[in-house]
């Protein structure tokens, strides 16, 4: 923690003196009249389906990895999940973070003119787009395509306190993480009055917003909650590799949905988005299994499948940036770092993220935020260049943003951990933990 | 009466029952198990290597009639084994009662179905 | 039964009575040249997918609801819906649901000229369309997206008798409830001939054609073919619940094809759709959790998952015709009214409905259709408003196609059990039920 | 294999003698402006995503028919050649298959000019198009869609010599055989300046391509390495059908994307070809049933799920060309046939294909290629008809087309197989097979 | 000491774990099993018939003092019957030796908590 | 010869194995059961709540020449045990004949291999 602190306190510092932070406000041109058109909407509302599979696609890919015994407390935490923040997107949510509010306020957070959707009507435009000025899409089918990104991203985080959480703690935690981290992150990168936004910070799909978000809160949690009982450290076994393969397979699915529905049309940026998506994540899959084979003489299909989800969250933040090149040195990085992360790193610091939501969510994000400020090239969106293609203070930028929402995460999180531990407590009793979750907590068994 | 738990090789299973069918042995019960064994086989987790090396074993249980015992036990014993390790063991218990649920028939009668005798 | 013939009946004669029907026709205005659109095409063709997708889907969530030993019956007779209503619906189901024909037959049935899709071509546009009167997609694409529907349906009925039918009484049934109860009440309600079109009643996408009428079957089969042998009524324990998460998942995923998809247009009609289907399941959801925690201290993933399903089916019929308001308004009161229905009902009057087909599918149809006469608002289509937008004939006439679906469903299927069972047989012998349909009725067992 | 050569000559020699090789270039008509159409676009981008899809359900199809100790390794060289191939189609493979060079090898392979994609930008439209000459698709689109096939081509195969090859054998076929084979057949097939395109052999979406060529290797590596142990030819029981049926209904899903895509647009060709695919699927599969029924007394599941993959595999190469009749014709052929040549034909011949890859892909292939031959209607393409349309012609090269694939890849997976075996080995040890490959290949069980 | 092993119909479970509740049996083990019976079913697999009939059946395991044998096998009996084939059989053996882990206690103790013996 | 049938907690199951291989016991089978024990958890189906309180447990099944009986259960006492309700029992029977399936071997013999005598 305190590291971090402070090496995100020294970026800051350094773009600070460098006077690297002009507004390149990326400012909307005065376009002539945007319209809906039928085929971006097409691609969008399907889309937005293909984001919203990813949560029961993480439930199993998380649910497989755990004992059986707690494997429906991972499909119920998920479940609920989807529907809570659906709710709570609505209500408030969604004005909250693509919003805009007055004063002092204005670059953090959004007010509360569209709680409850209000003032949205069925034929409206969407005022965000990237790729295409005027065939848009629906106002309603952008603020669709949102809440399945900030469902899915504290769906991530349950892989860290996974087998020894009290349901009710987890769902207070999620409903206000949901409130005080993701929508405010989320605005400071994806509104158009968010500060890291106007500041120029390359995030396409999410990698700041939803994996760096989710895997540092992950780490604290799993840090906080303590280990589970009686493993000394070691790994338990995926109760149903299987599941973890059908959720691996599902997200790889779902997650075109989300890179190359990010450009919010169906066009050449899509096409890009989607292959460089498919390149990362089977490069970074067959780089584990490479690593696997190396270090075992053998492949897993556990391994191969964390080194497809590693892949897919580092390229998250790059889809609409870099070219092929990019994809694949990504998928490289992330697979060999994660690796390390998970089966060395981890096992040495000694905390026990049950399912390496920090170290595949977490570390994959990172390093997919500071890859975009490498690898970006003009070649895919003119007016975005990395580290690579000339302009290095782009890397800085994505150094900050990255920075801050690990602090910004990593405090609030704490924070709520701790009120929550108080109040109604946070982790199960010892018989509990030892008999499993899935009776004591839902009054069910998965197999009977 | 006796106990006849046999643990054997899952491929073996065909052959085993049939053996058993031949010799007259209609009657038993069988689940999986699984085994600890001497030959350690590596897992792997993420990266990370731990050892708990099990293989999967059949157990049968078949309760007999004294007189059947030696048949079953020569007929298991010439259909499970192929000659390499890990072809499993047979443990003989002894068996002080014996009833048949639905006519709560009691001791060896209960063990066969009168009239189908072998 | 009795009871609802007669209420039916009543409000059958308060609508002749209050002269509230006139021919509200809702007829095409003479259009251009309606051409295929491209964006439209793609849209519904992904949707079209989509709904099939949803027979799978719920073969999963009713398979792993049942005992292990019967989980591949539930599967074999989804799967041969799924072929064997694909035959009837190109051979036969589709000229009679929405052909026309002459004479007194008209306002209830189709007749052959379109059997074996004679006629109709490969660049045909649909004749049929909702939101775009121009721009719309081949008849073809129309023709299978409405096959998908005639699949799921009878699927639906499969969870009342599930563990104890014969496979070949199921069958016959299942294809002669297709051709005299599916087709006509199709005709009625969504051909531009059919008489409850032309009287106004409201279905956006199934909610009397699909989910009553599917629902009252159940209910009346379940009583029909008596209680499964030796429960005493208590419930049996769902052999698989991941695979019943995994169904409630994929079906939550391709019910966005079936209501964003029954605008027949990638617009703002479909953006809509997909938000109130979007919410309303996910209000149910969590409604139905809340329960669970309120009676029995926690939640519980077979609930969670019941919730949703509840939440999707009353949406269905309000999708194309309500705002935020009603959607949330639906969720609530579909989860509470099912969730009584379901565990204090049922048991109270003491039928073996297997699966709850009737106490999800047909008590929410039933509130779907109901809401949607009272929560229609012209904000989404101007043209239909319900009782709190003051049109309160909208509410009887929903009432009125619901009574008759019930009543004409009902009795069809009451008919049809009297006949299976006096000829071919329908209920398996007490031993099959005891070890097991799997393998007396298809030579299998699921799991070895 | 003797008899294949031979018949496949006397075709050679029919064509040549009756002088029926006309250059019937189907040449580009001069086009105006092609342009990328987002409808177009979204309809395959998500056809693309639909097809990545089949090889996860495939994985499960396939691993659920296997024992219980082998289902991992299905899994993981699905995953891995979903890997391992996406990086081999980027690197060489499209450019190989879809490239053109010069001289003595245009016909036969592409050259070096698209490695890596090189030269093909964000934008430029794709040189390929089947049904709309001007609005297109991103060039990026056609590689990703055409990248999928080149992955799930390879995956077939596995069902061949599933239980005992060694990982490392199979890697090295797996990759030589998409270098050796299918970028070669794809090219003349598919390619514009292809042999077999050229003269005028149809194949919509890969019978030839994907299905006879997967298949005959498939046949060729069963042979070649030999039987099961212990089994004495007896079937074993599938570990986990409700496994093969997710697989089945996932392929079924994807299934509409690889061949409503087929055609590259969001139009009516791609609404007929999705009516034939699922036309003729649900015919197998309801006849594949009726044949359980006849010849056991009772339909099995695993007969159904086979009998829709069978109609699938069968409507593929014929899906742009034929119309009603021909997709229920087909259908119902290819269910009677590929059903005895599982259940008769395999078990005398007394190879022993572990999951049929060839009586159900090899089989299938060759009839749906010799169908179109037969079907093809100028109703659905005016330019292609087939013998029933009065062009006898058609069915020669269809014959011809399907005896070149079965001789060369049969050819060259028999080269690789005497290599790979000499060299690295490829099948596994005896103990391993016995007690598994997932523990002693990957180091993994599949349930815990 | 005794064991009781059971092999019961699963649709029973419910009924024979009430009795047993009702004659003061509140622990025992359980686990699925598969018979080989008489009556065969035929399989199917690709339109391959081959004959591998098993059913399922739930195994019971009970170890009691002596004093508590009969009314355990009585009860077992009552409510695990159909009258139908397949109601299953009750075996009896002998039990040497009891411990409970947890206290290290042996012997009958082993088997009932103190004070709250029946 | 004799059968130490021990029913303990899953959670123990590393931590048991290792003390038996510490001790010598190379060889053991085991199996998922599930338990009723007194502590009743109600279930919930769709907004019903029945009781049927389950919990999972390990049987091993391990068959010892006499000689190292003692220590085998010592071991298992040892590691299984967390001081907590729920820890298990541990049942010993005699065992009269025993099979090595692969050489045919009998009696005390087929228990162990020759030349690793420990
Ligand atoms: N003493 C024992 N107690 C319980 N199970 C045993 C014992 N010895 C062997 N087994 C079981 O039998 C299986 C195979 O036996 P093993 O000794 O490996 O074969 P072999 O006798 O051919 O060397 C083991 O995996 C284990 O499940
Ligand atoms: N001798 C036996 N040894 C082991 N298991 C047996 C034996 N006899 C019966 N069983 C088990 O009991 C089950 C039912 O017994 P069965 O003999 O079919 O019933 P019934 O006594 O009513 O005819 C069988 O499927 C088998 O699992
Ligand atoms: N008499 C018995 N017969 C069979 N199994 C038993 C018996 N007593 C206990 N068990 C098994 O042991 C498990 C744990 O035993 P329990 O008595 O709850 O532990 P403790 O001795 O610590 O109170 C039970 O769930 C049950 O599976």
């Amino acid at each position: 923690m305190k590291k971090l602190l402070y090496s995100s306190g020294i970026t800051f510092i350094i773009i600070l003196l460098s006077g690297l932070v002009p507004l390149m406000a990326q400012e909307a041109t005065p376009e002539p009249k945007p319209y809906i058109d039928a085929g971006n909407t097409a691609w969008m509302i399907v889309a937005t389906a293909l984001v919203f599979l990813m949560t029961p696609a993480l439930a199993f890919f998380y649910g497989g990895l755990v004992r059986r015994k707690n494997v429906l407390n991972i499909l119920m935490q998920c479940f609920i999940i989807a529907a809570a923040i659906t709710l709570e997107w609505v209500i408030i949510g969604y004005s909250q973070a693509f919003g805009s509010s007055e004063g002092f306020l204005k670059p953090f957070i959004g007010d509360f003119d569209w709680a409850f959707l209000n003032g949205i009507s069925i034929n409206d435009v969407s005022p965000y787009y990237i790729s295409q000025a005027e065939a848009r899409i629906p106002h309603i089918v952008f603020i669709l395509f949102q809440c399945m990104f900030a469902i899915i991203t504290p769906a991530l985080i349950v892989g860290a306190f996974a087998e020894r959480i009290k349901f009710k703690g987890f769902f207070i935690f999620t409903l206000l993480w949901a409130l005080l981290v993701y929508n405010p992150v989320a605005h400071w990168v994806w509104s158009a009055d968010g500060w890291l936004y106007k500041l120029g910070a390359l995030d396409f799909a999410g990698g700041t917003v939803v994996h760096i978000n989710a895997g540092i809160a992950a780490l604290v949690m799993a840090l906080l909650i303590g280990k589970r009982k009686g493993l000394n450290g070691s790994p338990t076994t995926p109760h149903n590799i299987p599941f973890v393969v059908l959720g691996a397979g599902l997200l790889w699915f779902g997650w075109f949905g989300f890179n190359a529905g990010s450009g919010l049309a169906a066009d050449g940026l899509a096409a890009s988005a989607f292959l460089v998506t498919h390149l990362a994540t089977a490069t970074a899959a067959f780089t584990w299994a490479i690593m696997d084979w190396i270090f075992h003489r053998m492949p897993s299909t556990v391994g191969i499948a964390t080194g497809a989800v590693a892949g897919l969250v580092a390229i998250t933040p790059a889809a609409g940036f870099v070219g092929i090149g990019g994809a694949i040195a990504i998928g490289v990085i992330v697979s060999l770092v994660c690796f390390f992360a998970v089966s060395h790193i981890k096992p040495k610091l000694g905390y026990d993220d049950t399912l390496d939501a920090f170290g595949v969510h977490g570390v994959g994000g990172i390093i997919g935020a500071v890859a975009t400020g490498i690898f970006a090239t003009p070649a895919i969106q003119g007016a975005y260049s990395g580290l690579l293609s000339g302009n290095p203070k782009q890397l800085l930028i994505q150094l900050l943003a990255t920075g801050v929402t690990l602090v910004y995460s990593g405090v609030i999180t704490f924070i709520l951990f701790k009120i929550i531990d108080k109040t109604s407590g946070i982790r199960v009793d010892d018989r509990i933990e030892e008999e499993g979750l899935d009776i004591y907590e839902h009054g069910e068994s998965a197999y009977n | 009466m006796k106990k006849i738990e046999a643990i054997i090789r899952k491929s073996r299973f065909n052959e085993v029952k049939n053996e058993l069918q031949e010799v007259g042995i209609d009657f038993f019960s069988f689940w999986d198990v699984r085994g600890i064994g001497k030959s350690r086989q590596e897992r792997i987790y993420r990266g990370i290597a731990y050892d708990t090396s099990t293989i999967e074993r059949l157990m049968i249980s078949i309760i007999v009639r004294d007189k059947n015992l030696d048949k079953t036990v020569k007929a298991i014993i010439a259909s499970a084994s192929t000659g390499n390790i890990g072809d499993g063991k047979i443990f003989i218990s002894d068996i002080e009662q014996a009833y048949r649920i639905r006519t709560g028939e009691m001791g060896d009668e209960s063990l066969y179905i009168k009239g189908e005798e072998e």
